[in-house]
């Protein structure tokens, strides 16, 4: 795929499975996405979608804190981390739990992070995923500086930069594309528009035609591709890393989707868009997509299906329970990790909230 | 008389204000057609239209910024920030510019804006959701900053900043936006800036506090009535300009002090107090001056954040302490 | 002249006069640039020239502080804010005084102001112009909120605001313009591209090809014009305020010019850049221009010449005695402008200075 | 032994560690061909290349954020900030990241950078270039802030600074960069951060200072000495954490104290060290504790500038003060 056919400004965007799965862009399937793969990354977004619906179970049971639903957004997830390899990082915003899981965080850890435990962003040494990220647009330079690094290691690696399209308004995200396409630091952004930023629309949060056409003001290609289209998603995030990887420098890729859910568990959708417009954009699930060319091409059985979710359905439990489980409340951890060695004011403070807490008979061991 | 809790409070002086005066615009992430992620600003866009309640894109120090040229311009713009934590952002525009211009242009050009924000913990609410860096703003010159505690002072304190003709921080303690109801009349009446309230008497001991450690404060003053120490609490309302006056009085009176806040220990407003108290009442003080505040250490998530706020246990056992030095 | 002609991801430029004062865009000379007109602005170039040698010569002899000097950046000064009308508002950044010169901010004002008084920001009342901003980029959003409010009063006027070619990398630049798009605020971005941030140069500062094309990002136009050619910059700012004043929203301009001097006069640049490279461009005197077209035109004889610049020298040395004989001394305006109402705390600190300068033996009215 | 001023000292403390720690990365604005606007990191870019010493883009969010993926990816990154008074639009990423990643990953992440700044008023700068807001630093947990007032302490601690595990940012007076000479050795040394330094000793009263400050405390000092005032004054420098215990000592010895900045006075770090000694040395104190600061306006263009600064004559006359109370 070569990412300087697809000028937005010229309005073409990347597309390979219609919404009926049927196949609209064939010569754009990448070589290495086999059925087999395809198969594999389904998987993966029945995962997430299996997931994703736990974590608003345990929220309205009050198991869980205010939550942001990846729901609509399983294509744009799971086709843009699947093309990293070993060694690339990957840098969430806030809903990209899909993403985070195919890189290796431990669905227990994501859970008990929006349980509220800071352990959550605790991940194992091996996994170059960093933590989730609450301030907009804060993290991208964070990633292009990670993929700085790598480059001036020759790492080869490249590093995915996610966020929204309210993010693109952020000087944060203006000032760290500015230093990829200076420092031709290798990392892909990726723009999860999905049409909203909480209530606002696309089309308030920026005049410009489409997000992708942004990455003009800093030198390097934009392209657009159909965020619920796995194919693309994967056809277009692979042909970035390929640019990153071989020094060619960083592309920005806007990932057109749609937030089926609330923006958050505490949000109230119906205030600012209409169901009818919800309702319309139902039918244009990611997983139906690819569900659908799956069984076209013999590939899915109805009970293979079944069997799949009610699989995820027991892991997603699982794990559900190991993060409830492994949430410590020990009070000490309040002080011990703002920095390598307690000082003494710290020190002072931790032992007063002992003092505090002896007081009224809570054990302050967790 | 209608009983408001404090979201309805500082809407309904909103609504009011910008009946009367044509010149207030509301800016900020999601305030128009949603009213608001706490609601605030409910009803004010339908009511007033989308020139004058206005959603913008995602960017605090443009919501700042702009609304520096929109005053330039002539209007009264009040921009919200839909979190303290997201302050930050908005700071250098804050610093550089909102702080300075009166002083910068000798007069020649004022800035009469009122930035709103909810601030504080305690609402278990995400990761940089939970800030309460009030210090960092009572720290610049040229700022004043407003903090109510009650929905009758949300509203007066309001109408008071929004006629103010300098510029106002006006934050919000949102873990009590709904936690208190009162009778707040309809019409005008203002709560003056810079003017702290003495909301129990007591000659034993000086509590200061603001926001929402006031109700803290106030409940331990009531658990140590019952053991016969009778403390004056004092709710600062605005600090900055600081009240001192208020405190300063009420401290040569008691002969001790207690200060609660909720934000970090290390440089927080608590500090100022002591040291002003020091400065103008030292040879009151029968004990030493008590903090009882956030530790220094980022708000817990939600699973550990009680152990972080001061509550009316710990501002009693610092009572305590004080009185029987 | 039609924006849309210059689009500068086809590398178009506006240019009227060459180097020599040859007219090579004649077509594109604006109809209300009369010759007359031209002299005036001429003469505001000599004005400010001759302002900018003063400042450095008192600079120089101590009689002010850090000074960044405008020379060879005279024509994108006069040639943007001539097209200004009565109502518009001008936004410096810090290195236009010719355009606040023109829009009516005296001389003396500032001079005391780089002199090292805040009273030099103390406009008259009927001038609109913001005061000069030192952080860079931050007055862009003060710019769109002026010409956001113009619009809500539906004024019928804009607002033109300055930057530098570094201030396009702050975030401060991107958020504004961005709001300025979705607001459709009436303002022009007037980017004076000096091909360097101090030691940093034109070409480290972003990898896209122009700056122009950074408007791509936020929806509206952007286009570059030669930047030393007094009517070229003329022409397209014109054409920019026109069309913001009718309603057609934003434009940003990038004027290509060059910093003869030093960034200010506590720069070396020596350090950082060859003197060839400054040398090559001095032939390239934005007044010399103007000069040889007018001459060749009749219009301007040797004698007018050296008369005008007498009548500057005068005039400039003028406002230079009445800046330094106007900046008052008075301890107390340093805490008599913090509010409109002096608090307590400050009335005692102002009063403590009061007696800490008695106690030296200083008088402390001024 | 070389005598070297602060610039050549923080130079020379870049040169050597960049030449033993093959993870050093400087970057910002100017630092590079120029040399950085002050020449803090002349000779460097020669030295080590221009991947190690960076002229970045104009956009301070921008080189920290950097810096913090740079510190993520193994490196350890020095952003300059030219001014202290930019630093703000930096804030938001120091507040929200720096200050907090090992913290919110439970120690997972850590971030070993060094943040540079010039700070401070005294040379007669532009508007915005005399900045001191080191209390806004001091009151965000997770963060070091240091502050040399010497050359060899410069050194010392910038090598310290470099080693930490922990974020640090380094502040230098950049009134005294080229005002003292002093001997620096070349080579190997640190002076431990967090720890106070009692620069003169005394009985009579404390004087307690940082930064450009130390330089006023000591004259003072001398001139009271001549009046048989006998003051300790000490030299901070680190703000962050801390060193209350030095503080606290010397106050338990003379029973009164003197704080010094130059910063603006309510909520400065002054408000903290009182709140301090109040705190741990109640009994100790004979008189009330005096603050000699900044005060709490903007920063006066060079013409009013000389008035803002404490002096020396200022600091003895608070010294005289407290003595005679
Ligand atoms: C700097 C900042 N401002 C405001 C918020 C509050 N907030 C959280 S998410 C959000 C909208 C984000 O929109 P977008 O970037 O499109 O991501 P999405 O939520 O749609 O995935 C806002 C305003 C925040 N977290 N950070
Ligand atoms: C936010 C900020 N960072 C750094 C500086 C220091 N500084 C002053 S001017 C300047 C370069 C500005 O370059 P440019 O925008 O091209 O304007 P020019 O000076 O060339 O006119 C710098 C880095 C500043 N004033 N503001
Ligand atoms: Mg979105
Ligand atoms: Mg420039």
């Amino acid at each position: 795929m070569n990412l300087a056919d697809f000028d937005p400004l010229a309005g073409r965007r990347v597309e390979i499975l219609d919404i009926q799965g049927n196949v609209v862009g064939r010569d754009l399937r990448p070589a290495d996405l086999s059925d087999a793969r395809l198969l594999d990354l389904y998987d993966r977004m029945v995962y997430l979608r299996v997931a994703d619906q736990q974590a608003l179970t345990m929220q309205r049971a009050g198991r869980m804190g205010t939550y942001p639903p990846t729901l609509g957004q399983e294509a744009a997830n799971i086709g843009s981390a699947a093309v990293l390899e070993e060694g690339d990082w990957l840098v969430p915003s806030f809903r990209e739990m899909g993403a985070m899981l195919l890189r290796g965080v431990p669905l227990a850890l994501i859970y008990m992070y929006w349980m509220g435990s800071e352990w959550g962003s605790h991940f194992p040494e091996n996994v170059r995923v960093l933590p989730i990220c609450a301030p907009v647009g804060t993290q991208i330079s964070h990633g292009v500086g990670l993929a700085w690094a790598a480059k001036l290691k020759k790492e080869g690696t490249v590093t995915l930069i996610y966020f929204g399209d309210g993010a693109t308004s952020k000087g944060d995200c203006h000032e760290a594309m500015n230093f990829a396409g200076v420092f031709q630091t290798p990392c892909i952004f990726f723009c999860q528009n999905n049409q909203y930023a909480i209530s606002v629309p696309r089309s308030t949060q920026t005049a410009a035609a489409t997000l992708a056409q942004k990455a003009v003001a800093y030198g390097f290609p934009g392209v657009m591709v159909d965020g619920n289209d796995l194919l693309a998603v994967y056809a277009a995030t692979q042909a970035a890393a390929a640019q990153a990887r071989s020094g060619g420098g960083p592309v920005f890729i806007e990932a057109q989707t749609y937030r089926l859910g609330p923006h958050t568990t505490a949000d109230d959708p119906s205030r600012y868009r209409l169901e009818e417009e919800v309702k319309a954009q139902e039918s244009d699930d990611p997983l139906r997509r690819v569900r659908l060319y799956l069984e076209k091409q013999g590939l899915l059985t109805p009970a293979a299906e079944t069997e799949r979710w009610e699989r995820y359905r027991a892991l997603v439990q699982a794990e559900a329970k190991k993060a409830e489980a492994a949430i410590p409340l020990n009070p000490d951890d309040i002080f011990d990790y703002h920095y390598a060695t307690l000082p003494p004011y710290l020190a002072f403070q931790k032992d007063y909230l002992h003092r505090i807490l002896a007081g009224r008979g809570e054990p302050t061991d967790g | 008389m209608a009983k408001l809790n404090m979201v309805e409070a500082i809407n309904l002086a909103l609504k009011e204000e910008m009946t009367q005066d044509e010149s207030i615009i509301i800016l900020g992430e999601d305030v128009g057609r949603l009213g608001g992620v706490f609601r605030v600003t409910d009803g004010l866009q339908a009511l007033f239209g989308p020139d004058r309640v206005v959603d913008t894109p995602l960017a605090e120090a443009a919501i700042v910024g702009t609304s520096i040229g929109l005053a330039l311009g002539g209007f009264k713009p009040v921009p919200e920030i839909q979190f303290m934590g997201f302050l930050p952002a908005a700071l250098d525009q804050i610093i550089c510019h909102v702080s300075r211009y009166r002083n910068r242009s000798r007069g020649r050009y004022t800035l009469p804006l009122v930035i709103r924000a909810p601030y504080g913990a305690g609402i278990h609410a995400p990761e940089h959701h939970s800030e309460s860096t009030e210090a960092i703003l009572a720290h610049l010159p040229g700022l004043k900053v407003v903090i109510p505690s009650t929905p009758y002072d949300a509203k007066g304190l309001l109408l008071a900043a929004l006629r103010d003709p300098d510029p106002v921080v006006f934050l919000e303690p949102k873990r009590i936006y709904r936690a208190i109801r009162e009778e707040v009349p309809e019409g005008d009446y203002t709560v003056p800036l810079a003017t702290a309230k003495v909301v129990r008497e007591g000659d034993a001991v000086t509590v200061v506090a603001w926001g929402s450690m006031v109700r803290e404060a106030v409940r331990a003053a009531e658990l140590v009535a019952e053991e016969g120490i009778a403390a004056e609490v004092i709710d600062l309302r605005t600090i900055a300009p600081l009240d001192d006056e208020t405190i300063v009085a009420s401290i040569r009176k008691t002969g001790r002090g207690v200060i609660v806040h909720e934000a970090c220990r290390t440089c927080g407003l608590g500090a100022e107090i002591m040291a002003r108290i020091q400065e103008k009442a030292f040879l009151s003080l029968a004990a030493p001056l008590e903090r009882v505040t956030g530790f220094d250490t980022i708000v817990p998530l939600l699973k550990l954040e009680d152990h972080y706020l001061p509550d009316a246990g710990r501002v009693s056992r610092a009572i305590r302490k004080v009185v029987r030095f």
